[in-house]
């Protein structure tokens, strides 16, 4: 196992945070969710609620995007990470897959998993093939294209990259922004698998997907955004029960035709 | 009677016509120095123009405007001097305007197939080349020298001067308003370009070539018709610099012109006419008002004095590149950007009008496809 | 409006007619002058050799009661930024001393002319001949390559079926440098291979391997000091050694401080309408004392005594204009126009009487000398190359 | 056939001291996005120093000072002057003007400090020669070619062995995922133009060595012969830095060597010659001799 | 009638499309799934002219379009989405305004003059995007910058584009990705509407199944670049080679269950 256990067991604290886009916009208000150590925590919400938000919030890149944190505290164990670059975030073990795959398209498939190691600084090349071994474990079928221009993967095989590149951080909290896209049924389960096997080795996870099926079996607890605010929140198995949530997020026709306007419906 | 809706159309129209009541009535007031200065601007705000719709909205970087200004302003005193076919000066510009568009057609090849950086670097053959052509072919060029410019009839010193309000009407004040007359052309018809389909269509070139394609856009041609349009401004320019210089000669159409015209839609801001208007204006103006007054600026010496001493030229050298770098680095979308924020700032928001492009993130440079 | 109204000008208060540029108490010269481009060393040298000149003439009284004063405008050697200088300072000049940059000069002369505005430009290519306000002083470079072939003949030893390289810049002159050549080439019974080079290549080994194959007995060089340079040294260090003469801008004394030093001082020789500073010609030395007192660290090169030269015959003109009674612009160009033997005493004297032809056609032959003043010393007095009228003639013709 | 080798030789040793310049060309254009039009007053920079410090520390000693200062200048300036804000990959176009009032700005001050001067830099070479058979080169070339050849290699190691050279083309592709894998992007980024940099400064030696006649205000601007090599090479490879700076000089050397010869071109065409043959070859190939098409799909 | 005959595409040292035939009646919507790196998008790719097969034809009536250039498949009414969202900066509206080129005829010199025709048309263009945003959910963005769009919307726009098109084929590569099921069932209404109102034949990619079940009136399976079965949604579900392949064995038992 890559990571030894840890002396303290830090967990992830996003404490009423604020987010604002540009000048004005503004895109979280006042969010406060908790992953422990070794939890699976899952949050839902539609598109635009701001779920990504989130997790750019808590990766430090929310800069980029011309974002800002206006309130709020974010904290990894003893580490503050508002504010803070995305480095600070991947030295302390968290690591976020971006949104839309994201993999390094001029670069190999391999490159692109030797990649995910160079926030970790010097490692030894043992540590880095046995972390590549682990991922093609996981994704037999890159193991196959590790001379491919990762750019000409279909888009399937780039969300596996991206996930795999972000597994060779050695991440003790994992950000997934969406890991299911793209990929076929049999590739969501592996997903699945993987969360629960990296989970188990004592990778917290923090799960954005719209597969609410699958997000809600594997989390302990889930959240759910709408438009900037969390509207629900409980144990995974509990909302999975909510009526909003069936009908929203699992795609079960319980209430009115349009559920579009139904989503003011869930308070 | 304090309709609001009234006071708000008189601000429109003072703000679209103020400007032009100012520049119409300059020549009054100003002398031959600063006409020359405001007609080399107006030149190259045509220009600037076409680059900003070549490199700014089609996304084709160019450094090779140099040569379709040369072009044009050869091109005029070829066509319309001796030796040349000696046409009435009219006739000539409107040829040579054609002709730079020609040029600009007749690199098609390059420009269909060739992207980017290398694109850039493809044009700045043209400079080059060109320049070498403009020395040899002297029989057409006048080599190294140049060319004298035959005047547009009715624009020469010698042409009896009008005395207008007490001011006499030399050719200094009747080019500024052909100059004008030019400009308001030329923005006229870029805008309705870069706000019609053309304008969509090229910067849809511009972020994807695949996405343009596959939504019907022509690729190859709309990327030569980008250079066509922009040589032919160019032309323009070139003409009417020819016609403020009343000289050609090769070195002025160097590497530097291009890069000057690069840093003129930059500065301005990327994808707009008034960007590139403004932006020509600082770049034209700025060195020249800053050699004209540097000897004014303290510790300055005079020209030619001891060794090692900064003199007016290389004062106003470093003022200027200052000056581009201050700019960018607080107004990174241009002096363009910086009005919109101004205004932005005022209370009354204008509603948002039809669709343009925002200028504000529009890569001039650009490595590869954009493919989120 | 502000423009409305026009000021004109008469007669100044002592009763000479005035002009543009003069008032009662000043005279008014003005100089386009390249101080940051590829002239520079040149223009500093000829505006500072000027500057002193116009103290010294002030120190003396001035000209016609009137001290004399130099608007220098740096256009570094870019047309556009000289035009607008033009515009700037013609209407308040009565003559430019100094004008730099053949283009310069080009793109000027038919403002200079329609304004009458006496104009010596630091440039000595034939094209400039034949306007009534402008004046190049000295020889032509097609006469001085005229006189490096007859150097070569006499001194070198060349003769009939020979070939001589002839390197040259792009424009006016290189291009007149090559006529005089190839002129005094066909005479000889000499061949010329050219080169054309363009005033960025610095490194000439192409250039020499081309000479090389052709076998040249002897190369000839229009172009810059570091052209000269790289071309010396590359010959020498290829074995190709052989004579070599440039026209008097391929060389500057800062030649002497590079690595070509030795190669110059052995194969390079220098045709120029000047003599040497290091001349003992009166004139000169007392003009090279007086700059070397007040500039102190100023190189002496050849600028500054063409500078000085073309001053004193600006200052020459006006005086005798002033003595005809008009300094107006019109007045000046005829006072200079009727100096039929003009001798400033800093070299060969100069007839400006023909506008077509050259003030003068006498050339002396340099070599360098890095202990020298200025670099250069003298081998040959200033004479006339045979064939040079025959020469003006057949051009004329 | 001497003439031949010679122009082939002389071309060799052009192209080597080319490829030095446009190979910090392509790094700064690699990391930064960035076509940086002030490199070739980093050149001047490098070699200005060089030229000012050889009397007093030696040629090595003068030579390694200014490779450090102007590495550190080109480093600096990023920092300071280009990465304002966050990386924003939109922004290259901007920096690349602001690289022009840099030049500017630059240039003036070091045309001022050189004045007429043609300067030394003390150099070892001088103006020796060798015969290599039939023909005769510079010492000081062959000293272009061994350092040219060595130091490509190193960075074409760097680029493909080292965790910096991975973060630079990992930046370079998307900054925001390598943003999220750990990767310090402005380090990475001021490192390459140090290293562009100290290119700069050393090819500044071989440049104005013999048989050029030495340092001039204008040296800077031969920079621009690297733009034709770096986009010939292809922009991504030092190794297609290498083939095309080679083409550009055999192709220079040969037509000027050859000039009477290619009359009709007419005189001095071997300055422009590479423009003419990197628009043939880009009609060919529009990514250059070694340019892969960008690696995207839909 | 879309027509895919034995379309062959090779990659260096890989066969992405191997023999694939299949024939998309006018008016239907024809589902095509498999694994990941099956050829799915790649295929969509030969259909819009952006990738030359090695072999096979594709024909959209009489016209061959695996010789034609994309933007003249475009003028067939070929319209598609991308997979990898690529959108042009600017705002919604800009991009839908791009959609609608092909509709629209001001050449350069029209719109430099800016015509009064020019005007004219550009007006009911606008009106025509507005409404298809409306379509589509994306009325309240229409004046947004697509880069500040959250994903879901982005993949919108793309939907929105392509309709702007007003195409008679329409090809969607994963145009549900990133929604959640009510933003999917109202993106597979809005399929089912526009194939209603304009009778337009939809070839869809789409690793939703229970999307695929509802709106597909055709299923093609691709693995490996080969065609593994064909048929209706209900006889692909049982396919035991698709259950292997393609939805794994876990969904069978459920299946079967
Ligand atoms: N760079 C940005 N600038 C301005 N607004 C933004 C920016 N990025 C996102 N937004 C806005 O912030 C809100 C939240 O966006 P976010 O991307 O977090 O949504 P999301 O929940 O991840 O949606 P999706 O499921 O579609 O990915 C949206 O309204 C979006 O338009
Ligand atoms: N231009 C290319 N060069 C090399 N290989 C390619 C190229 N395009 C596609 N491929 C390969 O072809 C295979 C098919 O890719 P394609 O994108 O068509 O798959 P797909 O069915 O769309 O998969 P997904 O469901 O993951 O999107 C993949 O293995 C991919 O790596
Ligand atoms: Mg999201
Ligand atoms: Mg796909």
């Amino acid at each position: 196992m890559p990571a030894s256990p840890p002396a303290e067991e830090p967990a992830l604290h996003v404490e009423e945070l604020d987010v604002t886009y540009g000048r004005a916009l503004s895109a979280l208000r006042s969010v406060s969710l908790t992953v422990p150590h070794g939890g699976v925590v899952a949050l839902l919400g539609a598109n635009g609620a701001g779920k990504s938000t989130l997790l750019r919030a808590v990766s430090g890149t929310l800069r980029l995007h011309r974002g800002a944190i206006t309130g709020g505290r974010i904290r990894y164990g003893d580490t503050a990470l508002d504010g803070r670059d995305p480095v600070a975030a991947v030295r302390a073990g968290v690591v976020q897959v971006p949104e839309g795959r994201r993999v390094f398209a001029g670069l190999t498939v391999d490159e692109n998993l030797r990649s995910g190691g160079l926030g970790l600084g010097r490692r030894s090349p043992a540590l880095v093939r046995a972390g590549r071994e682990r991922v093609f474990a996981f994704f037999p079928r890159l193991a196959e294209r590790t001379h491919q221009a990762a750019g000409l993967l279909s888009g399937g095989e780039q969300q596996m990259l991206a996930i795999g590149r972000a597994l060779m951080a050695a991440p003790r909290l994992l950000l997934l922004d969406e890991p299911s896209l793209g990929l076929a049924p049999l590739m969501v389960h592996r997903i699945a698998e993987v969360v629960r096997e990296i989970n188990a080795q004592g990778t917290a996870v923090l799960l954005v997907e719209q597969n609410a099926g699958m997000a809600l079996s594997l989390a302990d607890h889930a959240h759910v955004l709408e438009v900037g605010e969390v509207r629900l929140s409980g144990p995974a198995g509990e909302l999975a029960r909510t009526d909003a949530v069936r009908r929203l997020y699992l795609g079960e026709e319980t209430g009115t035709d349009r559920p579009s306007d139904a989503g003011q419906g869930v308070a | 009677m304090s309709d609001p809706m009234i006071r708000a159309r008189a601000r429109l129209w003072g703000r679209r016509f103020l400007p032009v009541v100012v520049l119409c009535v300059l020549p009054f007031y100003l002398d031959a120095f600063w006409l020359r200065i405001g007609l080399f601007s107006l030149a190259a705000a045509i220009g600037a123009v076409g680059l900003g719709l070549l490199t700014g909205t089609a996304g084709q970087l160019s450094l090779g405007h140099a040569f379709f200004l040369a072009v044009g302003a050869y091109g005029y005193v070829w066509l319309a001097g001796e030796p040349g076919p000696g046409l009435p000066p009219a006739l000539a510009l409107v040829l040579a305007v054609l002709l730079a568009g020609a040029a600009g057609g007749l690199f098609s090849p390059v420009a269909g197939r060739v992207r980017g950086i290398y694109l850039g670097v493809a044009t700045l053959a043209l400079v080059f080349l060109g320049h070498h052509v403009l020395l040899t072919a002297d029989s057409v060029t006048g080599g190294f020298n140049g060319r004298s410019v035959p005047p547009l009839p009715g624009f020469t010193d010698s042409d009896p001067q009008p005395v207008l309000l007490g001011v006499p009407f030399g050719s200094a004040e009747r080019l500024w308003y052909l100059g004008l007359a030019l400009f308001a052309l030329t923005w006229f018809t870029a805008r309705g370009l870069l706000r019609g389909r053309p304008g969509r269509a090229l910067a849809a070139l511009r972020d994807s070539e695949t996405a343009a394609a596959v939504m019907g856009v022509h690729v190859a041609r709309y990327r030569s018709a980008a250079f066509v349009v922009s040589s032919m401004y160019a032309g323009l320019a070139g003409v009417l610099l020819a016609l403020a210089f009343r000289r050609v000669v090769p070195d002025y159409f160097a590497l530097a012109l291009s890069v000057d015209y690069l840093a003129m839609i930059v500065v301005g801001g990327l994808g707009s006419v008034a960007g590139a208007t403004a932006g020509a204006v600082f770049v034209t103006a700025l060195p020249l008002l800053m050699a004209r007054y540097a000897d004014q600026l303290p510790l300055v010496a005079a020209p030619g004095a001891a060794d090692g001493a900064v003199g007016p030229t290389e004062a106003a050298r470093y003022l200027y590149g200052a000056a581009i770098v201050l700019v960018l680095l607080y107004a990174p979308d241009g002096l363009r950007g910086v009005t919109r924020r101004l205004r932005a700032r005022r209370p009354r928001e204008r509603p948002p009008r039809t669709p343009t492009s925002s200028p504000a993130s529009t890569p001039a440079v650009r490595a590869k496809e954009h493919t989120p | 409006s502000s423009k409305a109204g026009d000021q004109s000008t008469g007669d100044a208060a002592d009763g000479v007619k005035a002009g543009p540029g003069v008032t009662d108490d000043t005279v008014r010269l003005g100089a386009l002058t390249d101080l940051t481009g590829p002239y520079a060393t040149l223009g500093k040298s000829i505006v500072q050799a000027q500057k002193m000149w116009a103290d010294e003439t002030n120190a003396k009284g001035g000209v016609c009661g009137r001290d004399v004063e130099i608007v220098v405008k740096d256009h570094g050697y870019d047309v556009q930024k000289a035009v607008a200088a033009y515009a700037d300072i013609s209407a308040d000049v009565v003559a430019l001393p100094q004008v730099i940059g053949s283009p310069v000069v080009a793109a000027l002369l038919d403002d200079i002319e329609r304004d009458r505005l006496l104009t010596f430009p630091q440039a000595w290519a034939a094209s400039l001949l034949g306007k009534d306000s402008v004046q190049v002083l000295g020889t032509t470079y097609d006469v001085d390559m005229i006189a490096a072939v007859d150097f070569l003949t006499r001194a070198k030893k060349l003769g009939k079926g020979d070939t001589i390289g002839h390197v040259y810049f792009e424009g006016d002159y290189g291009t007149n440098a090559l006529e005089g050549s190839r002129w005094a080439a066909e005479q000889a019974g000499l061949k010329i291979v050219d080169q054309k080079i363009k005033a960025t290549d610095t490194d000439l080994s192409a250039q020499v391997s081309a000479l090389r194959k052709a076998g040249v007995k002897a190369v000839l060089i229009s172009a810059g000091p570091a052209q000269t340079a790289s071309l010396t040294g590359v010959a020498a260090s290829r074995g190709l050694r052989v004579p070599i003469v440039s026209s008097a801008p391929g060389y500057a004394p800062q030649l002497m401080k590079t690595p070509a030093a030795a190669a110059l001082e052995g194969m390079l020789h220098v045709v120029s309408a000047a003599p040497a500073v290091s001349s003992e010609l009166p004139g000169v030395r007392r003009m090279v004392s007086a700059y070397e007192k007040k500039y102190p660290g100023s190189p002496v090169d050849s600028g500054v005594l063409s500078g000085y030269n073309a001053a004193q015959l600006l200052g020459a003109d006006l005086k005798k204009a002033c003595e005809a009674g008009s300094l107006a612009r019109e007045d000046v160009v005829a006072a200079h126009r009727a100096q039929k033997n003009a001798d400033t005493g800093l070299g060969s004297p100069q007839d400006f009487s023909d506008v077509a032809r050259p003030a003068s056609l006498s050339t002396y032959v340099l070599r360098p000398d890095r202990k020298a003043v200025g670099g250069l010393v003298g081998v040959e007095e200033a004479h006339r190359a045979p064939g040079v009228e025959e020469y003006l003639a057949s051009r004329s013709s | 056939m001497t003439g031949l080798l010679d122009n082939l030789l002389n071309g060799l040793a052009l192209g080597s001291v080319y490829a030095l310049v446009a190979l910090g060309f392509v790094v700064i254009f690699k990391a930064s996005g960035v076509l940086n039009f002030a490199h070739g007053s980093l050149l001047l920079l490098g070699g200005y120093l060089t030229a000012v410090w050889h009397d007093d520390l030696g040629f090595a000693g003068a030579l390694a000072l200014a490779v450090l200062v102007t590495a550190a200048v080109a480093g600096a300036l990023d920092r300071l002057l280009l990465q304002r804000g966050e990386p924003d990959p939109h922004a290259a176009h901007v920096q690349t003007i602001v690289t022009i009032g840099i030049d500017i700005v630059l240039v003036t001050d070091l045309a001022r400090r050189i004045g007429g001067d043609l300067l030394s830099l003390g150099d070892p070479w001088g103006d020796s020669v060798r015969d290599l058979g039939p023909v005769t080169v510079a010492d000081s070339r062959l000293a272009a070619v061994v350092v040219s050849a060595v130091v490509i290699g190193a960075v074409f190691a760097l680029f493909r062995f080292t965790a910096w050279g991975l973060s630079l083309r990992a930046a370079a592709e998307d900054v925001e995922a390598a943003a999220l894998m750990g990767v310090r992007l402005s380090r990475v980024r001021a490192l390459a133009w140090c290293l562009a940099g100290a290119l700069a400064a050393l090819a500044a030696v071989f440049l104005v060595a013999f048989p050029a006649p030495g340092l001039e205000r204008t040296t800077g601007q031969i920079a621009l012969k690297a733009f034709p090599a770096a986009i010939l090479g292809g922009m991504t490879s030092p190794a297609g830095a290498l083939a095309g700076s080679m083409l550009i000089g055999l192709t220079e050397a040969l037509v000027a060597g050859y000039q009477s010869e290619l009359h009709v071109l007419g005189e001095g065409f071997g300055d422009v010659a590479p423009y003419a043959v990197m628009v043939l070859v880009l009609l060919v190939r529009p990514t250059g001799l070694f340019g892969t098409k960008g690696a995207a799909r839909v | 009638m879309l027509r895919v005959r034995d379309v062959t595409v090779r990659f260096a040292g890989l066969t992405a499309l191997d023999d694939v035939s299949f024939t998309v009646s006018p008016g239907s919507v024809h589902a095509l799934i498999g694994p990941n790196g099956a050829g799915k998008s790649t295929c969509f790719n030969v259909l819009s002219g952006l990738c030359r097969p090695a072999a096979g034809d594709v024909t959209l009536g009489d016209a061959e379009l695996s010789r034609l250039a994309p933007h003249r498949i475009a003028a067939l009414g070929v319209a598609r989405t991308f997979q990898n969202i690529v959108t042009t900066e600017g705002t919604v509206a800009d991009n839908l305004m791009l959609g609608r080129h092909l509709h629209s005829r001001a050449g350069f010199a029209a719109s430099a003059l800016r015509l009064p025709w020019v005007v004219r048309e550009q007006r009911e263009h606008l009106a025509r995007a507005r409404e298809i945003a409306e379509l589509t959910g994306l009325e309240a963005h229409f004046d947004t910058p697509v880069a500040l769009l959250s994903y879901g919307d982005r993949k919108r726009v793309e939907f929105a584009r392509a309709l702007c098109l007003e195409p008679s084929v329409l090809l969607l590569d994963e145009p549900v990705a990133g929604m959640n099921a009510a933003e999917r069932a109202r993106t597979a209404e809005a399929v089912r509407d526009v194939r209603a109102e304009l009778g337009l034949s939809v070839v869809l990619v789409e690793h939703d199944m229970g999307l695929v079940m509802r709106l597909a009136d055709e299923v093609t399976v691709l693995d490996f670049g080969r065609r593994i079965a064909h048929g209706t949604p209900d006889e692909v579900r049982g396919d035991p080679e698709v259950l292997r392949a393609y939805l794994g064995t876990d969904t069978a038992q459920e299946d079967v269950a």
